[in-house]
Formats: C-alpha cells, structure tokens, sequence
C-alpha cells in the first residue's frame, strides 16, 4: 500500500534554481523513509507537479494534486504562488508543508498551512538585535527584491528597525532577475549608512555585492539567509567575502545532524546543498512524523498534530535540528549567526529559538 | 555631483551592453524584417557553448570562445534559418513572433536540463581594475565593453551600406520579390543575416556574462531592454541601437535613483511611449516616406 | 455545409454541458480557465486578427477588469456593477491606448502596448493602498445568481458558460455587421478605408476599446473563479499566452481562440507525463506548429478545405468564360 | 457649368528641395471632367493626395462646393461625397470582390450605430453585384480581391470609387493596364454617370487616346506648375505640351 | 530562341495555362495581348521560373529549362520586368540600379551601363541619391525599365512596360528596346497599348483563357478585324 503526497513546486520559470533542490531533498527524503519502512506501513509516492513559477497555475496544480487523491501537499516555495494555493488546500482542508518564508503566509489564519522554514518575521528580530547590540548601528541602507519574498522581509525589517530606533536612510528596491545594481550601489553608498541590509534572491545577491565592491563601498553588509547562501559566495567570485548575516538552516552549521544530510545530498546529487534543500528535506520529514503521530489517514488530525508539535532531533534525526509550530504553523529553532570569510562561510554564534 | 556622475557613467557601460544585444535586432529588421523575440536568449545562450567548450572538453578558454563562436553561428543562424524562419517567412511577422517566443522558452529550459538551473560564473575578457573620475569608479570593463560595441556598429553599419552583399541584404528585407527576380540569391542573404547576428550575439554573451552571470533565465530581461534600445534608437539604423542601448541605461539608472526604485522600470517604458509618438523612426532613424 | 456547422455547434455546445460531470473539481476548473480565456482571447482577435492592430495588453485588460470585480464585490456591491465599472474602465483605456495606434504600427505598437502592460503591473503591484500590493486582494467572492449561491465549482463553471456564451454571441454578430467589415478594411488597406469613408481613427480606437472590454470581461470572470488575484497574473506573459492563443487558433477566424486557448490551456495537462521536460516539450510543439501551420490551426483546415473543394473542378470559373475571340 | 464643385487655391508642396506642386490654382465645375496630365513627376499625384487630405499642402487652400476643406481627414472628403482612386493598386486583397464593393459603399448608408444592428450587407450585394456584372467580373465576385491579374483589380479599384454614389470623383490613372475594350466600358460607364447624375471627374492619365476622348477640358502641369488648360484640341495643338509630355 | 511547348501551370491548385505554346525567334520583338486575366503576366512568371508548371517544356535555345530558378533564368541571360512596382522602396536610384547588375562578374561594366541608362532617363542622374520610394508612380516605372537593362541580356521578358509612363517616354522606351532588338536582344513584350505595341514588333500573339489563339507577324495582326475590334481600340475612335 502506497500514501500519496503531492509536491508542488517551481521546477521552471525564475524560480527554477530553488525549486529544484526543494524537490531532489524531498525525493532523497522519500527514498531514505522509504527504505526505512515507510510511514503508518505504507511507502510514500511522491507526484511533483511544475508550477513555472506562476502563481495561477500552482493553484491549478495543487488542485490537480489533490484530485489526484495526496493525502499531503508539499511546496510551494514561492511565497507569490503560496499565498495563492495555500486558499484551496484551506478549504478543502488539506494539510501543506510550504518553504515560503513571506510573514503573511501564516498570519491570515489557515489552519492547514505550515512552514519548514522561518517566516522573516521571526528571523528579523534576531537580525535586528545584531545590528543593535553587535555592531552599534544607527543608520542602515537596505537592499530588497520587489516581490512578495522581498516585501515581506523588508517590512518585517523596517518595523524591527522602527522599533529599535535604527533610522532606515536608504530604502532600494529591485526588480526579481535584475542584471545591472550599479544605481541601487550608488544609491546605498551615498547613504552612508552604518550598515547595508541586503534582501535579495541568489543571482541578485551575488550581483549586487560585486557592484559594491566595485563602487568600494566599506560599511558592513548584513544579510538573512540567502545571501550567505553558498552559492551567492560562488558566484561573487571574492566580493562576499566579510559579509555576514543570520541563517536559518545552513549546511555549513557544525552539526553532525546536518554535515551528514549534506554529504547524503552532494553524493547523491553532485551539487551542494543549500538551505531551500534543507527547507524540503525537512519538510517530508515533518509530513512524515505528523502522519506517524497522528496514527490514522485523517486530515484534520494530522493538521491538529502538527499545531504545537515538537520535533526533536533525537526522535527524527533528519529532522536536522530541533523545531517546533505554534498554533498558526510558524516554526522555530534554533539559528545561526554566520560569517564569510574568503570562500567559507563561519558560524560564529548559535542563536537561541523565539 | 559625484553619485550623479557615477550614475551617467555606470549607465553608460550598461548601456553599451544593451547595444550590443540591440544591434541584432536592428540587424534583424534591416537584413530580413523579422524580429527575433528568442533574441535576449541568443545572448544567454552562448555562454553556455563557450562553457561546455572550457569545462566539459577542456578547452583552454580563448580556444573555447571560438567554439562557442563557431556552435552559436550554426545552430543560432544556420539551423535557426532553415528550420525556423525559412518556413515561416512568406507568412509574415505573426508567426515568427509566435515561434521565437516559444524558441526563447525552449533555449532556456534546454540550457536548464542539460547544463544547469544555477547560475555560473565566467571568466572576464578585461580586467575589473577600476579608477576614479571626480569621485565615480570606472572599470577597465566599462571601457572595453563600449569600445567593442562601438566598433561592431560601425563596422556592421559599413556592411550594410556599403558593400554590394550589405545592399543586397537590405533589398531582400525591403522586398524579396524584387531581391529575387534581380537574381539576389535570397535565402543565401536571410541566412548571412542570421549568421551575423549570431555572431553578435555571441559577443554580447562574452561581454555581459561576467557582469550578469551565465544563467538559462538571463535571455528575458537582456532580450527586453534591447527592444527597447533598438526602439528608442532607430530600428532602421544600426547605431540607433549604440545610442538607444547609451540612452537606455542612463535613463534606467537615473529613473532609479531620482523617480522612485519600485516604479524605475517606469523611466524607460515612458521613454519608449514618448519617442514612439513623437518620433516613431527612433532618434536616429529615418522616415519610411511615402505612402500613397 | 450549413446543417453540419449547425449540427457541430449544438455537439460542442451539449459538450461543454456534460463535461464538468465527468471531470474532478480541479477538471471543471481548468474548463472554467478555458472559457475566461477564450474570452480575453476573442477581444484580442478582435484587435489584432480583425483589425489587425496587435496588442500586448490584454493581460493588463484582464487585470483592470479582475480588481474592479475583487474591490467592488469585496466591498459587498454586486457583480454585475462590477463588471459593468470593470468593462466601462476597460472600454476608456482601450480608447487612450488605442491613440498609439493611429502614429504607428507592427512592433512599434506591440512595443507601446507592452509599456501599457508594464506600466498598469507596476501600478498594481505599488499601489498597495488600492490593489493590496504585491501581496494581491484574498477573498474575492463568487456571486450568487437569484439566490442560488455559485461557491460550487461546477455552478461557477455554468455561470461562466452562460455569460461566454453572451460574449460568444455578441461577438459573432459584431464581426458580421459591416463593422467587421470595417475592422477588416483597417488590416487590409487603411489608407483606402479611409478615403472610401471609414473613419478609419474611429474604428482603430473601437477596435482596441471593445477587444479591451472583452479582456475586462474576462478579468471579471477570472477574479471570482481564482479567488485570489495579485499583480503577477496580469503581467507581459500572460498577454503573451492570450496572444498564442489567438495566432495558434487562427488569427482573424472567429473560432480561432476558442481552439487556441483550449490547445494552450489543455496542452500543458497532456504533456504532464514528461515533468520536467514538459515545457521543453511545449515550446517545441508552439514552434512545430507555426512552422507548419504560419496562419494558425483554423488557417490550416480552411486551406485543407479549399484544396479539397478545388480538387473536384480543378478550375475557376473565368477561365470558362469571357471567350472573345 | 457654372457651379464650382472644386477650387484649388494656390497649392505648394515640397519635399525637402523638390518643389512638387508650385502655387496650382485651378477650379472644376460640376458635371465636367477635367483631365489632369503631365510629366512624370509634375506634381499631379502630389496634388490630388493634397486636395483629399492624405498630404498637408504648405500653403494654399481647397474648398468642395464652397467649404473650406483644410484639415479634413479623407473620411470626412468622402462623407462630402468625393471619391477618388489611387495610382497604385489599392483594393482590400484578403477579401472577396464582393466584400471589397460592399466596404467601399457601406460607409455611406445610415449612421455608424444603425450599421451595427442594420443588416450584415448594408443592403448593398445587389448594388455590388451591378458593379461586378457591369464590369464583367461576375466569375470573380468570391475571389479574394488580391488573386486577381493587375488589369482586373484596376477594374475593382475603379468600381469601389462608384459604390457611393458621389458627386466628385478623383481618379489616378484608370487606364493603366485595362484592356482596351474594358477600358471602352470604362469610358462608358463614367460618361453615364455624368450624364445621369451630374457627376464631376477629374481624371489623372497617360492614356492620350482616353484622356481626348473623355474629357471636356484638360490641365496639364509640368514640374509642379500649370503650363496650359483647354479643351482636348487645344491641348493637343499646344506646342508646349507636345514638347514636355506628348513628344513627336 | 524561347519555345514553349503545350505549358499548364497555375497558382496552388488554380490552372491558369492550359497549354500555352509558341516560340520566339532570336533578335525579335513579340508583343503578347489579350483581355485582362488571360494569363499573359502568368506565362512570364512561367518562364522565369516564378510559377509551378504542372506540365509542359520551356525551351531556351533548344535547352530545357523548365523549372529552373529565377537566379538560373538571370545566368541563362534572362532579365525580367514585372507588372506593378517593383522597386526596394529604402533604397536609393543609385544603388537600385546597382541592384540590377548585382549578378554580373564584371561591376565596372555595370557602372559604365548605369551612365549609359541615366543618360537616356535623366531623371534618374537627377534623382540618383534619392529613395526610390519617393518617387512618382512614372519615375518608378523608369526606374525598373531602366534596371533591367544593365546585365547585357539576350532574352527580355518586359511586362507592361506603358503603365504609368508619358506618352513621350513610353516612345522613348519602345526606341530603346528596337535598339536593343537591333543589337540581337530578344524581347517579349506584354502591351494593353496593342497598337503602339504591334507597330513596333516583329510578332504578335493574342492570350486567351491561358491559351494561345492567335501568333502571327505583327503587321498581320494589325490588319486582323477581329483583333482591331477587341485590342486595337475599335470603338475607341468612335466615341
Ligand atoms: N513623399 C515624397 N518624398 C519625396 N519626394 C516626393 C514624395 N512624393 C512625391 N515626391 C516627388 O514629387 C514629385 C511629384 O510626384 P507625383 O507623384 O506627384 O508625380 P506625378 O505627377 O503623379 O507623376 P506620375 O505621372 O509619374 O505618377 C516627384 O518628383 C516625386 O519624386
Ligand atoms: N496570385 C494569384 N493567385 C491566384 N490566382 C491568380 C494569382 N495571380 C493571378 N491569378 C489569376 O490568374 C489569372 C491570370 O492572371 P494574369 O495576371 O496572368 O493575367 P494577365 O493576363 O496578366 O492580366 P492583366 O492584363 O490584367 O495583367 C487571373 O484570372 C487571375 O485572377
Ligand atoms: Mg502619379
Ligand atoms: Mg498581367
């Protein structure tokens, strides 16, 4: 006997690059689970379903997904296409395990929608902490991508900044997929801030810090997850060195847990894992234990068990590090404070879960 | 003043980018009245070539760029021409914009499987060495960039009007029918055309990409401002597109800076409405004259 | 020739009757999607296939239509005002966009009317005080029709059937009054239109205001059906889908985006066995078929046909006549 | 011939340093037709595209039965009841001749908001269908208009000027390329429409043999400018046209 | 010199020619006539390879050459004047007319023979550096009759050569292409002008429903009733 799951999720369009390690860490998570028995005895089949990006057709799909009888819906990691999709999987009452990090996903009151990952409401407070006490800032440029992902973190940011009393002196948005950062540069450096917030995907990050550094810009540059993403460091050929920033999962954390998911994943795969890998990874992981704890193939039981559900690295190890949701499906854990240096990235401090 | 000069400047070497994408338009219309829609992907993908030919044969790198070169000009222009634009020429532009779109889709997710969904670096032609004018940085790329795109549109634009092949290419695009009947070899000229512009194209590609990175989405935007370039310049002139591309990215980055970040898309799409209803030819192109 | 056309419609239409009987929530669905872009699609090959002024602002047609309907019936005002505002909004900024098109033509227009396209997303996306910002408008309700509440997916699916169907109609009779016979004189020979008395800006302008308000209809469709709309839906792509829809159908037949937005629709379900090669797979079908097809799938079957019909009297008839030696 | 249907005030056009048309004054009466020769390049297609809008003259002015006509747009000419041909072929190639007949009259029949509920035909197929018969294109009323050999689109492009009924009409070279004995019909056709409803012609040709035997008076421009106006004799005794135009 | 044997062709499926033949003789002039839509600017098409022949030989110099290219026609010494417009409209005179001697090996001939047309049409050298699209219907005409000449060909297939022209330069056009004739070019001449036309040929031949009625010496034709009736003008004269 099979259990269905559905993973839906951007295998083409801009959002390709992220939603392709969601989907191999999740295959690797099944084939792992699988071999080990399965869930309630059944072995899980995963159908993927492509949403381009495109956040019609991901309601679409996560209709058709669940036409398809999965019991579970993973993805989408686009918080444009979750924001949509997570309507129907609602009102049918399906439980969904999203990577979307958008703060909206979980505050519009959806009993089915749960998160891998942090919503920047929650990791921005840590980073606004940082900012205040570790690095004494008064002033700071921020740097974020105009879609849903960007404005979510950057109004989560400001708000934090408000609080602390930080003044926001410079304020530059960007289009998903821009190529040429030398205005937003000139724009940050003449700011003159204390510090630079950078908010932006993968390819953008990596971008924008090689016009920095070309425009000789010397504040520090502090980012959330993304930019100390490796592939960001790759890909800045030199220019990210020195940057640093708040992660939510990072392989490079000195974890054994989280090395050996690493290394399972480059064999596998023959590319690094990033964190929208270990966003995936610890998404089938969390659909599996709820299943399991839930004991039956009941909906909404599944959905009331994963609602102020701890999981515990002891108990699923794969589950990476220790998570737990509270009432509306946002996560927390423990997160790291991270430094780059040369091409490596540094975890310099643990941070406390909130 | 400095971070004005600095936004001229970094706009300018933008903008000799866009051009460079931009000639192949104008190239396009002149040589055989089709507009390609796959042309930002025709820049995009090249890169890849020269990839394959530097990391998976092994080439050393100047080597591998005349792979990519030599890859790019048969499968872009020659295999491009008489699969795609040759059926579909008597038709009109309808179709081909259709198919190009849909080519443009195919490129990019033929790059994505069989290369790679994740960006890749690429190694520079000049040195990212910068220095200060009045408190601006320039690198040695900006100027690289814009003396290589220059000279492509003067050599191109010497082609088009000066040579008898260059005339006979534009007599094809203006009225095949007559080409043909003067005994203008017609396909031969389309397909000189195309193979041109995948040459250019592959320039564009060496140039941009280690700015841009090499990634299978980069076809999009690149693709968008060219058009727009080749608008605002003169789409029957072919250094229309150096001071289209020049103009574009200085508009861009100003629109940025002084109109408003979210809206500075904006500054150049209101740019391309204002010439287009008050200059239709572009800034340097001419009137198509009489109509009746 | 004329029963069978006949007897076809009623087949489709008694087709289309059954269907969502047959299909799971998410196949109704996809039909609904179908007939709100045929819709959209049927006002673009007004402008474009009839008129012969192409336009990439459909999709932005579609999202003035879709957030007139998301804040007007949000705002407890019934549907129908809202399409009424929604098409009316649309009709006026069809007629500003259509002034371009008196200057110029051919990819100049595509390119003012790819502006337009852009412009109206940035405005959607920016404007968060108004549209809901990037974040988009959540909850937009279904109407209820006397009473009868259409939160079903297969009643919503009726009530879309029924209101393409108006819109269907209309627009038959529209492209066979001598208006469409204008619209055609604007494509063919504008200058001579307009010496033989169309006043050929007029007609331009009507041309980009109702293919407009067609794109505004579909939008009001749309934004109940999804429920949820966000600037995303509204951008360049989507206008380029409506766009293939209509040249693949067959640009300037009047079934032509009826077949095209079923072809880009449904295509995508069929080919879902590929994964991730299905896209691959779709982009090289568009371009197969407008390499064998240049004037679409209804072009193709109308020259099938007249090649058939030719076979039998091989020849024209003024080649019998007029002997006058 | 005493009304004066057309009057052309001193009309220039240039075009950068050509000088087209140079201060051309002339009027035309009702129920006459003028012809209107000349060189090559003499300004006379130049001159007609001026008087029907589709060219802003630099200076001058025309006015149709006593109205100034500056800035009207060639719709609103046509409304006026002035039609006209185009040198060039100019017919709606991907529609039928029928359509092609019914197009050119349509835009005269009840208002823009009746055609729209009226019938699909304007009640024009059998106005179309004397045109066609008239013309001898019966067997290719369902062709599309842009199939059909040079000679016969000539003939649709003249009948499309009839279709409405009007009162002035402006032809650029009918002739060309119509068989002489449609081109008798032709001739016929014209001569009876002015006879029957006054109709004013003002004929552009090279046909001489057409021109002499249709018209009641000629002007004859060269390089932009008038050099003579008379009757067909007249013309054809006049040294300074022989010189510049008919040759030896 | 040209021999067509028993020609069907047409458009897609459309029979146009249903066995058109005849044959020209070398250093002639033939003028083709007859009604609108009988074929006559099809049969050009035919030969010069612009029109799918369903059946039928076309003969050049006794050499097969049915099917051949346009391009194959203009190596075998064929040029091609066709009815309507024909220039490359953003073009200017000049490179028009250099246009028209694009195939030839020897471009210094090319350039001589350009003087030499420009002189017999001054308008050209006047308006030599101007777009063609500018201008007059006339001066175009010119133009295309004037490129048609600069490769040296032997065999010319003019169609329709008087649409548009003065009547002084459509005389200096039939004066140019007797010379050519007198030089042993061969020339094949679609003319509405039938009178003008026949005067000046060796040969005529009435086309009819895409068939051949009537060939015969020019002079011949002339003096035919039935052909006076229908293409001289017959009732021209009594109007
Ligand atoms: N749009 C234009 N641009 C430049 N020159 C033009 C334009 N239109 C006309 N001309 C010039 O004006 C002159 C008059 O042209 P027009 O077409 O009026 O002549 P025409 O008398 O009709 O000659 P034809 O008998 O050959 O048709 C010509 O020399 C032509 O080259
Ligand atoms: N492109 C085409 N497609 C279909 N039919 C055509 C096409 N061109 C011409 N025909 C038809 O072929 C027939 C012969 O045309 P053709 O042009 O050879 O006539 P022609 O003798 O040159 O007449 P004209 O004196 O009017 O130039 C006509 O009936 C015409 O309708
Ligand atoms: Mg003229
Ligand atoms: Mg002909």
């Amino acid at each position: 006997e099979t259990l269905k799951l559905g993973n839906v999720a951007e295998l083409s369009g801009p959002g390709a690059t992220v939603g392709n390690a969601w989907t191999d860490a999740i295959n690797m998570g099944v084939d792992e689970i699988n071999a080990a028995g399965g869930v309630l005895g059944m072995q899980l089949e995963i159908d993927t379903y492509d949403t381009q990006t495109d956040a019609q057709t991901s309601r679409a799909l996560v209709q058709k997904a669940i036409d398809d009888g999965a019991f579970l819906i993973l993805g989408t990691v686009y918080s444009s296409s979750t924001i949509v999709n997570m309507l129907v999987t609602m009102q049918q009452g399906i439980p969904q395990i999203v990577g979307s990090e958008s703060p909206s996903i979980t505050q519009k009151g959806n009993p089915y929608v749960f998160r891998s990952s942090f919503g920047a409401q929650k990791s921005m407070p840590k980073i606004a902490a940082y900012l205040d006490e570790g690095l004494g800032a008064k002033s700071v440029a921020v740097s974020w991508v105009n879609n849903e992902f960007g404005k979510g973190g950057h109004d989560a940011f400001v708000a934090e900044m408000e609080a602390r009393g930080i003044e926001v002196v410079a304020d530059v948005s960007s289009e998903v997929g821009q190529a040429d950062f030398a205005s937003d540069v000139t724009q940050l450096k003449s700011a003159n801030a204390d510090a630079i917030f950078v908010y932006l995907h993968e390819e953008e990050s990596a971008r924008l810090l090689k016009e920095l550094r070309k425009q000789n810009v010397e504040a520090p540059i502090i980012g959330e997850t993304t930019l100390l993403n490796q592939k960001v460091i790759e890909l800045s050929e030199g220019a990210a060195d020195g940057i640093m920033g708040h992660v939510g999962l990072t392989v490079d954390a000195p974890n054994p847990e989280i090395q050996a998911f690493a290394k399972r994943f480059s064999d596998r795969y023959g590319y690094k894992a990033d964190h929208n890998a270990m966003k995936g990874y610890v998404a089938i992981y969390t659909a599996a234990t709820a299943i399991e704890r839930a004991g039956e193939l009941d909906r909404q039981k599944v959905a009331d068990t994963l609602h102020n559900m701890t999981i515990t690295v002891e108990d699923v190890p794969n589950i990476l590090l220790n998570v737990s949701w509270d009432e509306t499906g946002e996560v927390s854990r423990e997160s790291f404070l991270v430094e780059v240096q040369g091409d490596e990235t540094i975890v310099k401090d643990m941070l406390p879960a909130n | 003043m400095s971070d004005f000069l600095q936004l001229i400047i970094s706009g300018l070497s933008t903008g000799s980018i866009y051009a460079l994408a931009a000639i192949g338009f104008t190239l396009l219309w002149q040589a055989s009245q089709t507009i390609n829609f796959a042309q930002g992907e025709f820049v995009m993908v090249p890169a890849f070539f020269i990839l394959i030919g530097s990391r998976v044969l092994g080439l050393p790198f100047p080597i591998a760029i005349g792979f990519g070169l030599a890859v790019a000009v048969f499968t872009l222009g020659f295999v491009f021409k008489r699969l795609v634009i040759q059926p579909m020429l008597p038709h009109g532009h309808l179709p081909i914009v259709m198919a190009t779109i849909a080519l443009a889709i195919l490129m990019r997710e033929l790059v994505k499987e069989f290369y790679s969904a994740e960006a890749q670096t690429f190694p520079a032609l000049f040195s990212e060495q910068t220095f200060d004018v009045f408190g601006a940085v320039i690198s040695h790329q900006d100027i690289g960039n814009l003396a290589v795109s220059a000279v492509a549109i003067i050599a191109l634009q010497l082609f088009l009007g000066r040579t008898r092949t260059g005339r006979s290419m534009q007599a094809t695009a203006q009225n095949p029918g007559v080409a043909e009947i003067l005994g203008v070899n017609v396909q031969r000229m389309v397909l000189y055309t195309f193979m041109i512009n995948a040459a250019l194209a592959t320039l564009a590609s060496v140039l941009i990409s280690p700015i841009y990175l090499a990634k299978f989405s980069n076809g999009e935007p690149i693709g968008l401002v060219a058009f727009l370039a080749a608008i605002v310049g003169g789409f029957n002139q072919v250094r229309g597109a150096l001071v289209g591309g020049l103009l574009i990215g200085v508009i861009d980055n100003l629109s940025a800076a002084y109109l408003s970040s979210e809206y500075r898309i904006a500054g150049p799409m209101i740019l391309l409405i204002v010439i287009i209803l008050l200059r239709p030819q572009g800034l340097l192109g001419t009137s198509e004259g009489r109509t009746v | 020739m004329k029963q069978l056309k006949i007897l076809g419609l009623v087949a489709i239409l008694a087709g289309l009757i059954i269907a969502p009987f047959t299909q799971a929530t998410y196949g109704t669905y996809v039909l609904s999607s179908w007939l709100v872009f045929t819709v959209a699609a049927m006002g673009l090959n007004l402008t474009l296939g009839y008129a012969g002024q192409i336009s990439l602002a459909q999709a932005a047609f579609m999202g003035i239509g879709a957030y007139s309907t998301a804040l007007m019936t949000m705002a407890g005002l019934p549907w129908i005002a809202s399409v009424v505002v929604g098409m009316g909004l649309c009709f006026v900024v069809g007629l500003i966009l259509g002034y371009p098109a008196l200057r110029v033509q051919n990819h100049f227009l595509a390119f003012v009317t790819l502006a337009f396209t852009t412009l109206a997303f940035l405005v959607m996306r920016n404007e968060e005080w108004l549209t809901g910002g990037i974040y988009g408008l959540v909850g937009v309700p279904r109407p209820s029709v006397a009473g009868l509440s259409l939160m079903d997916g297969t009643r919503y699916y009726f009530f879309t059937l029924g209101v393409f169907i108006l819109a269907s109609l209309s627009f038959w009779w529209l492209v066979n009054s001598p208006w469409g016979r204008a619209f055609k004189g604007l494509r063919e020979n504008p200058i001579r239109a307009n010496s033989l008395g169309v006043d050929t800006r007029l007609v331009t302008l009507l041309a980009f205001a109702i293919g407009a308000a067609y794109g505004g209809l579909s939008g009001a469709l749309m934004a109940p059906l999804v429920q949820y709309i966000d600037p995303m839906s509204f951008t360049l792509i989507i206008s380029l889908k409506i766009l293939l829809m209509v040249v693949v159908g067959g640009s300037g037949y009047f079934f032509g985006p009826f077949l095209g937005a079923g072809l880009v629709i449904m295509l995508p379900e069929f080919l879902r066995f590929a994964e991730a090669y299905y896209l691959m797979i779709y982009a090289a079908l568009v371009v197969f078929l407008m390499v064998v097809c240049p004037s679409g799938l209804l072009g193709l079957l109308s020259r099938g046909i007249a090649a058939i019909r030719s076979r039998e009297p091989a020849e024209r008839g003024d080649l019998k006549e007029g002997a006058q030696l | 011939m005493t009304e004066t249907v057309l009057s052309i005030r001193n009309i220039s056009k240039s075009f950068g340093g050509i000088h087209a048309v140079r201060d051309v004054s002339f009027d035309v009466y009702k129920g006459e037709v003028l012809g209107l020769i000349g060189p090559n390049g003499s300004g006379k297609s130049t001159l007609f595209n001026c008087v029907l809008g589709q060219l802003k003259p630099d200076a001058g002015g025309v006015t149709v039965t006593g109205q100034d006509v500056a800035g009207k747009r060639a719709c609103e000419l046509s409304k006026l009841g002035v039609g006209r041909t185009f040198q060039q072929l100019s017919v709606f190639p991907e529609m039928s001749v029928l359509d092609n007949l019914i197009l050119a009259g349509q835009e005269h029949r009840g208002s823009m908001f009746s055609r729209l509920f009226g019938p699909s035909d304007a009640g024009l197929t059998e106005e179309a269908d004397r045109m066609i018969s008239f013309f001898r294109l019966g067997h290719l009323r369902d062709e599309l208009a842009g199939s059909l050999s040079y000679g016969q689109q000539k003939l649709v492009d003249a009948a499309m000027a009839f279709m409405a009924n009007p009162a002035l009409v402006l032809l650029d070279e009918p002739a060309g390329g119509v068989n002489l004995t449609m081109l008798g019909h032709l001739k016929e056709r014209l001569k009876t429409y002015n006879r029957e409803h006054e109709t004013t012609f003002v004929v552009i040709e090279h046909n001489m043999e057409f021109v002499m035997s249709l018209c009641t008076r000629i002007v004859v421009l060269a390089e932009g400018a008038i050099i003579a106006e008379g009757t067909p004799e007249e013309i054809r005794a006049n040294q300074t046209v022989i010189d510049a135009y008919l040759g030896s | 010199m040209l021999q067509l044997k028993n020609l069907y062709g047409g458009y897609g499926k459309i029979t146009i020619l249903n066995g058109v033949e005849f044959e020209i003789p070398k250093g002639t002039i033939t003028t083709v006539i007859g009604p609108n839509g009988a074929g006559k600017s099809t049969v050009f098409k035919a030969i010069f390879g612009l029109l799918n022949v369903h059946s039928g030989q076309i003969l050049l110099e006794g050499r097969d050459v049915t099917g051949r290219t346009p391009k194959q026609m203009i190596g075998e010494g064929v040029t091609y004047v066709p009815q309507g417009r024909n220039v490359v409209p953003q073009l200017s005179v000049y490179h028009n007319l250099e246009l028209g001697g694009i195939t030839a090996r020897d471009q210094s001939a090319v350039r001589a023979r350009i003087e030499k047309v420009m002189d017999q049409f001054p308008m050209l050298r006047e308006f030599r550096d101007r777009k063609a699209i500018e201008l007059s219907g006339g001066q175009q005409k010119q133009l295309e009759v004037a490129r048609a000449l600069l490769l040296d060909p032997k065999l010319i297939l003019i169609d329709e050569p008087s649409i548009g022209l003065s009547p002084n330069l459509v005389a200096e056009v039939f004066r140019t292409l007797q010379a050519l004739r007198d030089d042993g070019v061969t020339i094949l001449m679609v003319e509405q002008n039938a009178k003008a036309a026949l005067a000046m040929s060796d040969f005529g031949i009435v086309l009819e429903l895409g068939q051949t009625r009537m060939h015969d010496r020019a002079d011949a034709l002339l003096a035919d009733p039935r052909v006076g009736q229908l293409f001289l003008g017959g009732h021209m004269e009594e109007a």
